[in-house]
C-alpha cells in the first residue's frame, strides 16, 4: 500500500511524524501529569487537531490546484460545508440543554419562533446520517458546479473568480438568519459528540487522533492519485489541457472526478475542524479566507502535497503566535513572509529542502 | 508590590480584519486602566498585566485566544469581545475553564452565564427608551425598522416590534428592513424609507444599522435629502467613535440612545476625558459608551477583587454581585443578579462637531434585563446567579432552570 | 412690491407662529421690543417644550431682531453667558467666541467656552426654526429664496400660513415661484368643505407628483361624494401610473451609479489584472490610499473644501501610482510569467498596506467631507431628484474610462503594453523597454485605483478595511466584462449595477446580491470568457 | 530488426493490444472503402470563410498528402476533423457510421483519429516516457487511468517507439526542454503510441534536417497501409518522395486532386502554390 | 574594409541550468553578408541567436556588435542596435492586429517614423490584406511572412532569421530566397540566418557554420560547404 511513498521523502516524514504524534500527544497529555515539564495541555492538543484539520485542506487544495492547475478560490465553501454538516450533528446533540431548554429546536430556531427543525436538518441527529453529509454535501455541490463548469470549458481565471462568486454567494446567504443556519451567529456552544463531552481531555485527544488519522489517509489517498497515471494526465490537463483532450482523455470527467474528490477532503476536514474550535459560522465561506487557503499552499510549495501540510502548519502556528506575541505588528510578518516566499523560493518551503536535498 | 507576582488581564479585542476600527480603542482603554490602577497600586499589593491578543475579527479565533489566554497564560479577567459571535464563540470555552468575562458592548440579551459580566446595554435599556422618546416627544407614528441581517438587530427589532404593536401602533405603519454586513449602496432603501415617510405621518429610522454601513447610509440619507427634521434617525450601533469617521455636517439632529455621551458635563467624565487624552496622547480622540463599560466593569471587578480578598474566580464572581462604582454620566452603576448592570438611558442628538448633544434621559438608572419581556418564550425567564437560584435561565412558570448543568 | 413687502413684514410673520403652534394661539400675543427681550430670555430654559414656547413667542414679537437669532440658533450659534446669563450670538474664533449680544446688538469681545451656555435645539425646534425662518424669507429680494422659503412649508401649513401665501400670492412676480405657491393653495383646498373648491383643485392638482397631493387624494378617493371620489380616483390613477414609471426611472438610475461605482473601482484591475496579468489582491488597497490621500488633502486645505477633490484627483494618483510602481519595481517585477504567485505576494502585499495605513492613521474611519457642489440632488420633479454626488461620479467614471480607452488603444505606450503584456520576450526583442513599460502600466493600473478611491471617499466610508469591500466585486466586474476587454468592464459593470438594483426591491439587498451573483455564474457557463471574450484562434 | 519491421511488430494490434477488443467503442464501419468522408464542409471566422464547401475522401489505408498555400484552410480542415473548430455546415463521417460532428475531441480520439499539431505541442513538464504513456492507446476512463499500470510489453512498447523517434536517450529528460525537432519527433512519437486509424499529420518535417526528413517519410509510408494518414507538407521534396496522391487546398476548397506529377504540372497549382 | 566583422561573438557559453548547452563558441558575421548557420536539431542554434538577442542569459563570452560589446546591454537596446530578429515558431503578438504587430517594430526605429515602410507590403501583399485581422489568427506561414516584415520594420543592420521558410508555401518560400537575397545585397543588410535546407542555404548563404552539441565545427565560404561536410554534421 505504500508504494505511493516512493521517492516522496516529505510524505515518508509527514507519515512518521503523524504516528508519532497519535502515540506521544495522548500520552503527554493524558499520562504525564500537569505541571510536569513534558505535559502537552489541551490546549496544544486542541490547536494541534485544528491544523491538523487546515493541512488536510490544504492537501485538498493542493491537488486541484498544484496538479491539475485550478485555482480554487471556493475551497472555504466546501469546508464550511462539511463543517456545517457536523455542526448540526453537535446543534442536535444539545438537546434541552440550550437556553431556552427546548429538547427538539436549537436556541436560534426558538428564537425565530419556528416551531419545529426545518426539513433539512432531519437525519442529522444521526452521526452516521451526518457524517454521510459531511462528505455529500460539499461533494454535490463541486460535482454541480463543476459538471456545469467543466463542460462548458470554464478555465482560469475565470473559473477561479467563478468559486469565488460560489462562496461568496453561500456565505451572504448563510448569513441570512432565514436560511436556518443560525445566521451570522452561526452553530456554536456544543456539548458532546457521540455521547462524549466535547470539553473532556479524552475527547479532545480523541478529535486529535481523529484528525492525524484523516490527514494520512487523505494524504496517501491524494499520492495514490498523483502516483497513478491519472495524476500525470491530471498535470498535463494543467499544463496544456487541449493538448489531453487530443490523445483521448476525458478532460471534464477528470477534473470533475479531482474536483469532487478534493472537495469531499475539504469537507471532512471541515468537519473535524468544527468540534474542535467549537463554532461554525459564514465567515468560513468569505472569499478572503479562500484565498488565505491557497497562501498556505504556496507557501508550503505547490504540487508537493507534503508542502501543502508544511504551508498550513507554517502559516497558521505563525498566526497563533503572532496574534498573541506581537498582535499589533503581525499582519506586517505575515504579509512580509508571503512576499518573501514568493520571490526567494518560488517553489515555497518544500522547493527547499528539495534544493537541499539536491544539493546533498 | 511582591516581586514577580502579578495579576494578569486578558484583553481580547480585534486589532486587525474589520472590528479592529471598533475595538482597537477598547483595548486602549483597558491598557490605561490597568496602567492607572498600577500607579494606585496594584491590586492585593501586586502589580496588574495586560495580556493582549489579537483575534482578528476572526470568530473561531476568538475562542482559540481565549482558552490560551486562560490555560496558558492563567489571566484571572478577560475584557473583550464586540461582537456577538465573538462572544458566543467564547462563551463555551470560558464556562468549561472556568474563567471571568466582561462584555463591554450593548447586546440583544437572551443570554446569561455565570462567567460573564454583561457591562454594556440589554435591549430595554437602549432600544425601548429610545423608542419611547421617539413616540412621546417627538409624535413619531410610522416607524422604519433597519438593521444588518444578524442577530442583535433581529433580536431588537422583534423586541420593538412586538413593543410598538403592544402600544397601539399599526403592522402597516413599520417597516423593517435588513442589509447585509458592510452594505455600501443604499440608494434603494434611503429612497423606500423616504418614500414611507412621505405618507403623511411623521416617521423616524430606528437604525441598528452596523459598524461600516453607516456612513454610506447617513451619507445617502443626507444627499437624498432626508433631513433628521423630516425622518429623523435614531441608532444604537453609532457612537462619538464612528462619528469621528463621517461628515457630520448633513448629520445634525439625528439622534442616537446610549447609556454614556462624552459630552456629558460632569466632573468625573472631565477626569476620564482628560485621562484618556493623555494617555494616548491625541487631544481630538473620542470617547464612547463601551469604553464607559469597560470603566465600570474594571472598577467592579477591582473591587470585587478587594471584597474578596483573592482573583479566585469563583469568590470574584460572588463579590461582584451587589457591587456598586460611579459611572461617568453622575449616577451608579450596580452589578445585579443577572450579571447586568444599572444603566442610564441617555438620548443624544448629533452635533456638528460630531459631538452628542443629550435631548433626553432616563430620571434613574435602568436595570439591565437578560431576558426580555417582550418576547415570548424569553418573558418567563429570569437570570440570577445568587443562591438559591443559580442559574442563568430560570423559568418563572415551571420554577426551574432550563438546561440543567 | 417692496414696499408691500416692508409694510406688510410683520404681520404674516406672527401668524406663521400661530400656525406652526396652534396651541399657543389662544391669547393675542404681545408685539414688540419688550416681547422680544423676554422671548429672549425665555430661551435660557431648561426644558426643550418650553424653549418651543419661546421660540413661537419670539416669532410673534415681529422684532426685526428675530430673523437672525433663529439663524444663529438654528446654527448653534446662540449662547448666553453663564455669568451674567446674557443672550448672544457666537462667532467661533481661534480660542473661544466672539459673542454679540442680541438684544443691543453691540459686541462683548470673545468669551471662551467654558463661559458659555449654549441654548440647545431639538429636532423639533429646528423644524419650526426653518419654518420661522423660511416665513421671514418669503419677502426676500432674490426669487431662488422665495422659491426654496415656499418649498418648506409642505406640509407645515395652518389656515395662517395659507393667508399668507394667499396675501404674498397676488404680489408674487415669478412664475415658478407663483406655480409654487398655487400647489400650496390647491393642496389646501383640497380639505375644504366646500365641493366645488374641492373638485376644482383635484382637477388642478391631477398632474402634481408631491406626495402630499397624493395622501391627500388618497382619503378623497374615500369621500361619500360620488364625483370627488371618482375625480380623485382618475387623478390618483395618473399619478400613481406617473410614479410607477418615475420610479422605474429612478432604479434605472440607481442602477447606473452603482454600476459605475464597479466600474471604478474595477477600471485599475482591468489594467493591472485584465492587460498584464497580475492577479492584483492589493487593488483595494490602491483604491484605500487614494482615499486617504483625499482625506490628507482635506486636512491640508480645510478651507477649500470644494477645491479640495479637484486637487485629490491628481494627488490620488500620483500616490498610489507611485506606490503601485513602487510595488512593481520591488515584487511584481520578479514574478513575471508566474500569474498565480504574483496573487500570493501581493495579498501579502495588501496585509502590509493595510496595517501601515492602521498605524499610521489608526483603525478609525477618517472623516471626508463632501464639498457643496456635491451635496443635495438634482429635483426633476417631486417624484424623481437625482443627488448630485452620484450623477458626478458616473460622469466621472465615464471621463476616467474614456481617457483610459484612449491611453491603451490610441497610444504607444498602449500598443507597448499589449505587446509586453502577450510576449514579453519577444516584445524586447522588438527594442520595447519591457521593464519600464511594466512599471508605467502597473503605475498606471494603481492610479486609476486611487483616483477611484477619491470617487468612494464620497459615498462611503474611508478607513483600512475600505478596500477588501471592494477588491471582490472588482474581479467580478473584470472577469464577468472578459479579461482583457476595457469595454467589458464598463458594460460588466453597469449591467451589474442596474440587474442588483432592479432586482433590490423585490428581492431585498442580500437576496439581490446572492442572485447576481448566481447570475454571473450561470452565465459564465453560457460565455466562459465573459461578455466580451478574447476572440482569436487559440493554439 | 529494421526500424520499419519493429513498428510492424509494435502495431500488431491483434497481440499487443488485445484489450482494445474488448472496448465497446463502436468500431468504425469501413466496409465501402472510405475511412474519412468530408462532405460540403464551410466554416467562416468573423465573416472570413477559411473553408468553402469542401469535400474529400480518404480510403483506407491510404496516404494522402495535402498542400496548398498558407492559409488555405489545410490546419482548419484538420481542426474540423477533430472536433476543434465545429463548421457552419457539411458532415463529417469517420467510417460510414461515426459522425464526427457530433463528438467532443476525446471522443474522436477514442475513435481512432490521431492528430499532430503544426505547432509541435508536448507535455512539457513531464518527461518523454510519461509524454508517450499518457498517449498509449487503452481504456482512458477515470477509474481505469487511475488504476492503469504498465506492463512489462507496453514497457518495450514505448521503448521501441522511442527507439524510433530517436530520443531513447532521453527517456527522462523533460519535454519542455527539448528543440523544436526533438519536439516534433516526440508529438509524432506520442501519434504512434496512441495507435489511431487515421492519422492526421500537420507539417511533420518541419524544422528537420534532410535525413530526418527520409527518415519521417520512411515511417509513415510504412504506417499507411494498416492505417490511414493524412500529411500537410509545404516541403515539396519531402511530399514527392512519399506521395501517391496529392490534394491541393486552396481558398478553402480542393483546387487538384491526383498524382504528383498531374498536379505539379497544373497551372492553377503552379499559379498560386508552387512558383516558377 | 571588405571582411569586417558586423557581429562577433567569441567564446561563448551558456547553460540551461545544469546543462551546458554553448561551448566556448565564436561566431562571425561579415557585414553586408549572409551567413547560414547549420547544424542538426538540438545542438544550439536558437540558443545561440537567443544569447545574441539578449533574450538567454550568457555565462561568460563576449557578443560585439557594430563594434560595441553588447553582451550585457538590455534585449530592448540590441534591437535599437539595429538587430532585427525573427524568432523561430514566429512569435507572434497573437491579439494584436497585423497592422499593431508592425507597428511595434517602429519603436526601435532612429529615424521616428510613424508609419510602416510601403516596401514590407510590396514584399508581402497579403499581410496588407489582413492589415486589420488579429496576428494570431493567421496561418502558420502568413505568420511567418508577418515575423519578418516585422524584423523589417525597425529597419536593422543585421537581421537574424530562424529558419524563416519553416511552414513557407514552396513559391513563397522562394520568394523569401530573393527577398533576403535582395536585404542583403542591394540594401546592405547583413543578415544571420539558421536554416535546416540545404538547397535554400546554399542559393542565399555567402557563408556557411556549422555548429554542433553547442560547438562550432565548421565555417568557411558557401561555396567550400563540401558534401562530405554535409555528410559529418547534418545527416543523422
Ligand atoms: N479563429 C480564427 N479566426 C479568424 N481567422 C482564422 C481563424 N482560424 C483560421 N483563420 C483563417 O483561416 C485561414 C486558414 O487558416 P489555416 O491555418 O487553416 O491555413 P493553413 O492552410 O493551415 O496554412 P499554413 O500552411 O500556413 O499553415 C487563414 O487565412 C486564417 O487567417
Ligand atoms: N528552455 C530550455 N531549457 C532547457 N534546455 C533547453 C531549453 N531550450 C532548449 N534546450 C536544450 O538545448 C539544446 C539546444 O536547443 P536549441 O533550441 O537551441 O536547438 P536548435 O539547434 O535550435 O534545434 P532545432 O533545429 O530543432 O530548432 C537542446 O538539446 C534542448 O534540449
Ligand atoms: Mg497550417
Ligand atoms: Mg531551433
Amino acid at each position: 500500500m505504500f508504494y505511493m511513498l516512493k521517492g516522496d521523502r516529505g510524505g515518508q516524514a509527514l507519515l512518521l511524524l503523524l504516528s508519532i504524534a497519535v502515540v506521544l500527544v495522548p500520552v503527554l497529555n493524558l499520562v504525564v501529569p500537569e505541571g510536569h515539564a513534558l505535559h502537552v495541555s489541551t490546549f496544544t492538543v486542541t490547536l494541534l487537531g485544528k491544523y491538523l484539520a487546515f493541512a488536510l485542506l490544504a492537501v485538498a487544495v493542493d491537488l486541484v490546484w498544484g496538479y491539475m492547475g485550478i485555482l480554487s478560490l471556493g475551497h472555504g465553501a466546501f469546508f464550511a460545508l462539511g463543517g456545517y454538516a457536523m455542526g448540526m450533528y453537535l446543534m442536535l446533540q444539545i438537546g434541552d440543554r440550550g437556553v431556552y431548554g427546548n429538547p427538539d429546536l436549537p436556541d436560534f430556531m426558538v428564537f425565530l419562533n419556528w416551531q419545529e427543525v426545518p426539513w433539512f436538518w432531519q437525519g442529522f441527529d444521526n452521526f452516521w446520517f451526518a457524517m454521510i453529509m459531511v462528505a455529500l454535501v460539499p461533494g454535490l455541490l463541486a460535482f454541480v458546479f463543476g459538471a456545469l463548469a467543466f463542460r462548458s470549458r470554464v478555465t482560469g481565471v475565470y473559473l477561479s473568480i467563478m468559486t469565488q462568486a460560489l462562496t461568496y454567494a453561500l456565505m451572504l446567504a448563510f448569513f441570512r438568519n432565514e436560511m436556518g443556519f443560525g445566521g451570522n451567529n452561526g452553530l456554536t456552544d456544543f456539548k458532546d459528540i457521540l455521547g462524549f463531552s466535547l470539553q473532556s481531555d479524552s475527547t479532545r485527544v480523541a478529535l486529535f487522533i481523529a484528525s492525524a488519522a484523516a490527514l494520512a489517509l487523505g494524504y496517501l489517498a491524494c499520492r495514490a492519485i498523483v502516483v497513478s497515471r491519472l495524476g500525470k494526465v491530471v498535470v498535463a490537463i494543467r499544463d496544456t489541457e487541449d493538448r489531453v483532450r487530443f490523445i483521448g482523455y476525458r478532460v471534464d470527467h477528470i477534473k470533475l472526478a479531482i474536483f469532487t474528490f478534493s472537495a469531499v477532503l475539504a469537507g471532512i476536514a471541515g468537519a473535524l475542524y468544527v468540534p474542535q474550535v467549537g463554532i461554525i459560522n459564514p465567515g468560513e465561506f468569505s472569499p478572503l479566507r479562500s484565498i488565505e487557503l491557497v497562501v498556505w499552499v504556496a507557501i508550503g510549495g505547490r504540487a508537493t502535497l507534503y508542502g501543502a501540510v508544511l504551508g498550513a502548519f507554517i502559516v497558521n502556528y505563525s498566526k497563533t503566535y503572532l496574534t498573541g506575541a506581537a498582535p499589533e505588528v503581525w499582519l506586517f510578518a505575515l504579509g512580509a513572509l508571503f512576499v518573501l516566499v514568493t520571490l526567494y523560493l518560488p517553489n515555497g518551503l518544500a522547493g527547499l529542502s528539495k534544493k537541499k536535498e539536491a544539493a546533498a | 508590590y511582591a516581586k514577580g507576582d502579578t495579576i494578569k488581564i486578558g484583553v481580547l479585542h480585534s486589532l486587525s480584519g474589520t472590528m479592529a476600527i471598533s475595538e482597537t480603542t477598547l483595548k486602549d482603554t483597558m491598557l490605561m486602566l490597568i496602567e492607572q490602577q498600577n500607579k494606585k497600586g496594584g491590586l492585593l499589593g501586586k502589580k496588574l498585566e495586560a495580556v493582549v491578543v489579537d483575534p482578528a475579527s476572526d470568530w473561531p479565533l476568538f475562542a482559540e485566544k481565549t482558552r490560551e489566554l486562560i490555560a496558558q497564560e492563567k489571566v484571572d479577567a478577560i475584557f473583550g469581545c464586540w461582537t456577538s459571535v465573538s462572544r458566543k464563540s467564547v462563551l463555551p470555552v470560558v464556562e468549561e475553564l472556568n474563567g471571568l468575562l466582561f462584555y463591554p458592548v450593548q447586546y440583544e440579551g437572551e443570554e446569561s452565564s455565570r462567567n460573564v459580566f454583561y457591562t454594556g446595554a440589554a435591549p430595554n435599556q437602549q432600544a425601548i427608551p429610545a423608542v419611547d422618546y421617539l413616540m412621546n416627544e417627538i409624535e413619531v407614528k410610522r416607524w422604519v425598522l433597519a438593521g444588518t441581517d444578524y442577530v442583535y438587530p433581529r433580536t431588537t427589532n422583534k423586541i420593538l416590534k412586538s413593543y410598538l404593536i403592544a402600544k397601539g401602533v399599526d403592522e402597516k405603519d413599520i417597516m423593517i428592513n435588513y442589509t447585509p454586513f458592510g452594505h455600501s449602496d443604499w440608494q434603494n432603501i434611503v429612497a423606500d424609507i423616504k418614500k414611507f415617510g412621505s405618507a403623511g405621518k411623521k416617521t423616524a429610522v430606528v437604525s441598528t444599522i452596523n459598524g461600516d454601513a453607516n456612513v454610506p447610509f447617513y451619507k445617502e440619507l443626507g444627499n437624498q435629502g432626508v433631513s433628521s427634521e423630516d425622518i429623523p434617525v435614531i441608532a444604537f450601533s453609532v457612537g462619538e467613535e464612528e462619528l469621528s469617521g463621517m461628515d457630520t455636517k448633513p448629520l445634525v439632529g439625528h439622534l442616537a440612545a446610549w447609556n454614556y455621551f462624552m459630552s456629558v458635563e460632569n466632573k468625573q467624565n472631565e477626569e476620564f476625558i482628560n485621562t484618556w487624552h493623555d494617555f494616548i496622547k491625541d487631544k481630538k480622540r473620542t470617547t464612547n459608551d463601551p469604553m464607559e463599560a469597560h470603566v465600570i466593569g474594571f472598577n467592579m471587578w477591582v473591587k470585587a477583587v478587594e471584597k474578596a480578598g483573592t482573583t479566585d474566580v469563583d469568590k470574584v464572581i460572588d463579590a461582584m454581585v451587589g457591587i456598586e462604582v460611579p459611572n461617568l454620566t453622575g449616577g451608579t452603576a450596580k452589578m445585579l443578579k443577572n450579571h447586568h448592570l444599572t444603566k442610564p438611558v441617555l438620548i443624544g442628538e448629533i452635533q456638528e462637531d460630531g459631538q452628542f448633544e443629550v435631548v433626553w434621559q432616563t430620571d434613574a438608572e435602568v436595570p439591565g434585563d437578560a431576558w426580555s419581556d417582550y418576547l415570548e418564550g424569553s418573558k418567563d425567564l429570569v437570570s440570577d446567579w445568587t443562591a438559591p437560584i443559580n442559574c442563568g435561565n430560570y423559568n418563572l412558570k415551571q420554577k426551574k432552570c432550563l438546561a440543567a448543568k | 412690491m417692496l414696499s408691500f413687502v416692508t409694510k406688510n413684514r410683520f404681520l404674516p410673520v406672527w401668524l406663521l407662529g400661530l400656525c406652526l403652534l396652534p396651541a399657543l394661539a389662544s391669547a393675542t400675543p404681545p408685539v414688540g421690543s419688550d416681547a422680544f427681550a423676554q422671548a429672549v430670555e425665555r430661551l435660557q430654559v431648561k426644558s426643550y417644550k418650553e424653549r418651543e414656547a419661546a421660540v413661537a413667542a419670539l416669532i410673534s414679537s415681529q422684532d426685526e431682531r428675530v430673523k437672525p437669532v433663529l439663524e444663529a440658533m438654528l446654527n448653534a450659534r446662540l449662547f448666553y453667558t453663564k455669568k451674567d446669563k446674557i443672550t448672544v450670538i457666537g462667532i467661533k474664533t481661534k480660542d473661544g467666541f466672539s459673542i454679540t449680544g442680541v438684544l443691543d446688538q453691540k459686541s462683548l469681545g470673545n468669551a471662551s467656552k467654558s463661559q458659555l451656555k449654549k441654548i440647545k435645539v431639538n429636532n423639533k425646534l429646528r423644524r419650526i426654526l426653518r419654518a420661522g425662518i423660511a416665513a421671514l424669507t418669503l419677502s426676500d429680494p432674490a426669487p431662488e429664496v422665495r422659491l426654496s422659503a415656499v418649498k418648506q412649508m409642505y406640509g407645515k401649513l395652518g389656515n395662517a400660513g395659507i393667508q399668507i401665501l394667499t396675501t404674498h400670492f397676488e404680489t408674487e412676480t415669478d412664475s415658478k415661484v407663483r406655480e409654487e405657491i398655487q400647489t400650496l393653495l390647491h393642496i389646501h383646498d383640497l380639505s375644504s368643505d366646500d365641493r366645488n373648491t374641492v373638485l376644482k383643485a383635484v382637477a388642478a392638482l391631477s398632474k402634481s407628483l408631491h406626495p402630499e397631493v397624493r395622501n391627500k387624494l388618497e382619503l378623497l378617493k374615500d369621500s361619500t361624494d360620488q364625483e370627488i371620489s371618482a375625480a380623485s380616483g382618475d387623478a390618483l390613477k395618473h399619478i400613481q401610473e406617473q410614479l410607477a414609471f418615475y420610479a422605474k426611472v429612478k432604479t434605472a438610475f440607481f442602477g447606473l451609479s452603482l454600476g459605475s461605482v464597479l466600474v471604478l473601482a474595477a477600471i485599475g484591475l482591468a489594467i493591472t489584472f485584465g492587460v498584464m496579468g497580475v492577479i492584483n489582491m492589493a487593488h483595494g488597497e490602491l483604491i484605500m490610499l487614494g482615499a486617504y490621500t483625499t482625506y490628507v488633502i482635506q486636512q491640508l486645505m480645510p478651507q477649500y473644501i470644494g477645491m479640495s477633490l479637484l486637487v485629490a484627483i491628481p494627488a490620488a494618483f500620483l500616490v498610489s501610482g507611485a506606490v503601485g510602481i513602487l510595488i512593481e519595481r520591488l515584487v511584481i517585477r520578479h514574478l513575471y510569467g508566474r500569474p498565480l504567485e504574483t496573487l500570493l505576494a501581493t495579498f501579502g502585499i495588501s496585509l502590509i498596506l493595510q496595517q501601515t495605513v492602521r498605524t499610521i492613521f489608526s483603525p478609525l474611519n477618517r472623516s471626508v467631507e463632501t464639498p457643496q457642489w456635491m451635496s443635495g440632488f438634482l429635483e426633476i420633479n417631486p417624484a424623481l431628484s437625482l443627488t448630485y454626488n452620484r450623477l458626478y461620479i458616473i460622469l466621472f467614471c465615464l471621463l476616467v474610462f474614456a481617457v483610459l480607452f484612449l491611453v491603451i488603444k490610441k497610444t504607444s505606450l498602449g500598443l507597448s503594453v499589449r505587446a509586453v503584456s502577450q510576449n514579453r520576450a519577444m516584445a524586447r526583442a522588438m527594442g520595447i523597454r519591457a521593464s519600464r513599460v511594466d512599471a508605467l502600466t502597473f503605475g498606471l493600473g494603481s492610479g486609476i485605483a486611487g483616483i477611484a478611491g477619491v470617487a468612494l471617499s464620497q459615498i462611503t466610508n474611508v478607513g483600512p478595511n475600505m478596500g477588501q469591500d471592494y477588491i471582490i466585486d472588482s474581479f467580478m466586474v473584470v472577469v464577468f466584462g472578459g479579461v482583457g476587454n476595457l469595454w467589458g468592464t464598463l458594460i460588466g459593470g453597469f449591467s451589474l449595477g442596474i440587474a442588483n438594483k432592479f432586482m433590490e426591491p423585490w428581492a431585498g439587498a442580500v437576496l439581490a446580491k446572492i442572485l447576481v451573483l448566481v447570475f454571473i455564474i450561470l452565465f459564465i457557463q453560457k460565455r466562459p470568457r465573459g461578455l466580451f471574450p478574447q476572440k482569436g484562434r487559440v493554439n | 530488426m529494421s526500424a520499419l519491421a519493429k513498428i510492424r511488430e509494435t502495431f500488431r494490434r491483434d497481440q499487443v493490444f488485445d484489450f482494445v477488443n474488448k472496448q465497446d467503442y463502436s468500431r468504425v464501419d469501413t466496409s465501402h472503402g472510405q475511412i474519412l468522408y468530408v462532405e460540403d464542409v464551410s466554416v467562416s471566422f468573423d465573416g472570413f470563410k477559411a473553408i468553402n464547401e469542401l469535400n474529400f475522401y480518404i480510403e483506407v489505408g491510404e496516404l494522402r498528402c495535402m498542400i496548398g498555400p498558407n492559409g488555405a484552410g489545410k490546419t482548419t480542415m484538420m481542426d474540423i476533423i477533430t472536433g476543434k473548430t465545429r463548421p457552419d455546415q457539411g458532415s463529417v463521417w469517420f467510417g460510414q457510421n461515426i459522425n464526427l460532428l457530433k463528438m467532443t475531441e476525446p471522443e474522436i480520439a477514442q475513435a481512432g483519429v490521431g492528430r499532430k499539431f503544426q505547432k509541435p505541442t508536448v507535455f512539457e513538464h513531464h518527461d518523454i516516457f510519461e509524454n508517450l504513456e499518457m498517449a498509449m492507446a487503452g481504456n482512458k476512463g477515470v477509474w481505469s487511468t487511475f488504476r492503469a499500470r504498465l506492463s512489462s510489453e507496453q514497457h518495450d512498447q514505448i521503448a521501441s517507439v522511442m527507439e524510433i523517434i530517436g530520443l531513447s536517450d532521453c527517456a527522462k529528460q523533460r519535454a519542455g526542454a527539448l528543440s523544436h525537432g526533438q519536439k516534433q519527433w516526440l508529438e509524432i512519437g506520442m501519434l504512434l503510441m496512441q495507435n489511431p486509424k487515421l492519422l492526421l499529420v500537420d507539417e511533420p518535417v518541419a524544422g528537420m534536417t534532410h535525413q530526418e526528413m527520409d527518415k519521417t517519410g520512411e515511417l509513415l509510408t510504412s504506417l499507411a497501409g494498416e492505417h490511414s494518414v493524412v500529411v500537410v507538407e509545404h516541403d515539396m521534396d519531402f511530399v514527392r518522395s512519399i506521395a501517391k496522391k496529392v490534394s491541393v487546398l486552396h481558398q478553402g476548397s480542393i483546387l487538384a486532386e491526383g498524382s504528383m506529377d498531374e498536379v505539379q504540372n497544373n497551372q492553377r497549382v503552379i499559379e498560386v502554390y508552387l512558383g516558377e | 574594409m571588405e571582411n569586417k566583422a558586423l557581429l562577433q561573438v567569441s567564446k561563448l557559453n551558456q547553460y540551461y541550468g545544469e546543462s551546458h548547452t554553448l561551448w566556448d563558441l565564436d561566431l562571425s558575421v561579415i557585414q553586408g553578408k549572409c551567413t547560414c548557420l547549420m547544424g542538426r536539431n538540438g545542438v544550439g542554434k536558437t540558443t545561440l541567436l537567443q544569447c545574441i538577442m539578449g533574450l538567454q542569459a550568457i555565462k561568460d563570452g563576449s557578443i560585439v556588435f557594430d563594434d560595441f560589446e553588447i553582451q550585457k546591454e538590455a534585449a530592448e537596446k540590441r534591437a535599437g542596435a539595429g538587430i532585427g530578429y525573427v524568432p523561430q515558431g514566429r512569435q507572434i503578438f497573437p491579439q494584436l492586429s497585423v497592422g499593431e504587430n508592425l507597428e511595434l517594430g517602429l519603436f526601435a526605429r532612429k529615424d521616428r517614423m510613424k508609419k510602416i515602410p510601403d516596401f514590407i507590403f510590396e514584399l508581402f501583399p497579403v499581410l496588407k490584406q489582413m492589415i486589420s485581422r488579429r496576428g494570431g489568427d493567421l496561418s502558420g506561414g502568413q505568420q511567418q511572412q508577418l515575423a519578418i516584415g516585422r524584423a523589417l520594420v525597425i529597419d536593422p543592420k543585421m537581421l537574424i532569421l530562424d529558419e524563416p521558410t519553416e511552414g513557407i508555401q514552396p513559391n513563397i518560400v522562394h520568394q523569401i530566397g530573393d527577398i533576403i537575397m535582395q536585404l542583403n545585397k542591394e540594401m546592405g543588410i547583413t543578415v544571420l540566418l539558421v536554416e535546416q535546407k540545404l538547397p535554400f542555404a546554399r542559393r542565399v548563404g555567402d557563408y556557411f557554420c556549422i555548429m554542433e552539441r553547442g560547438k562550432n565545427v565548421a565555417t568557411g565560404d558557401m561555396a567550400e560547404l563540401s558534401d562530405e561536410i554535409v555528410q559529418q554534421f547534418l545527416t543523422v
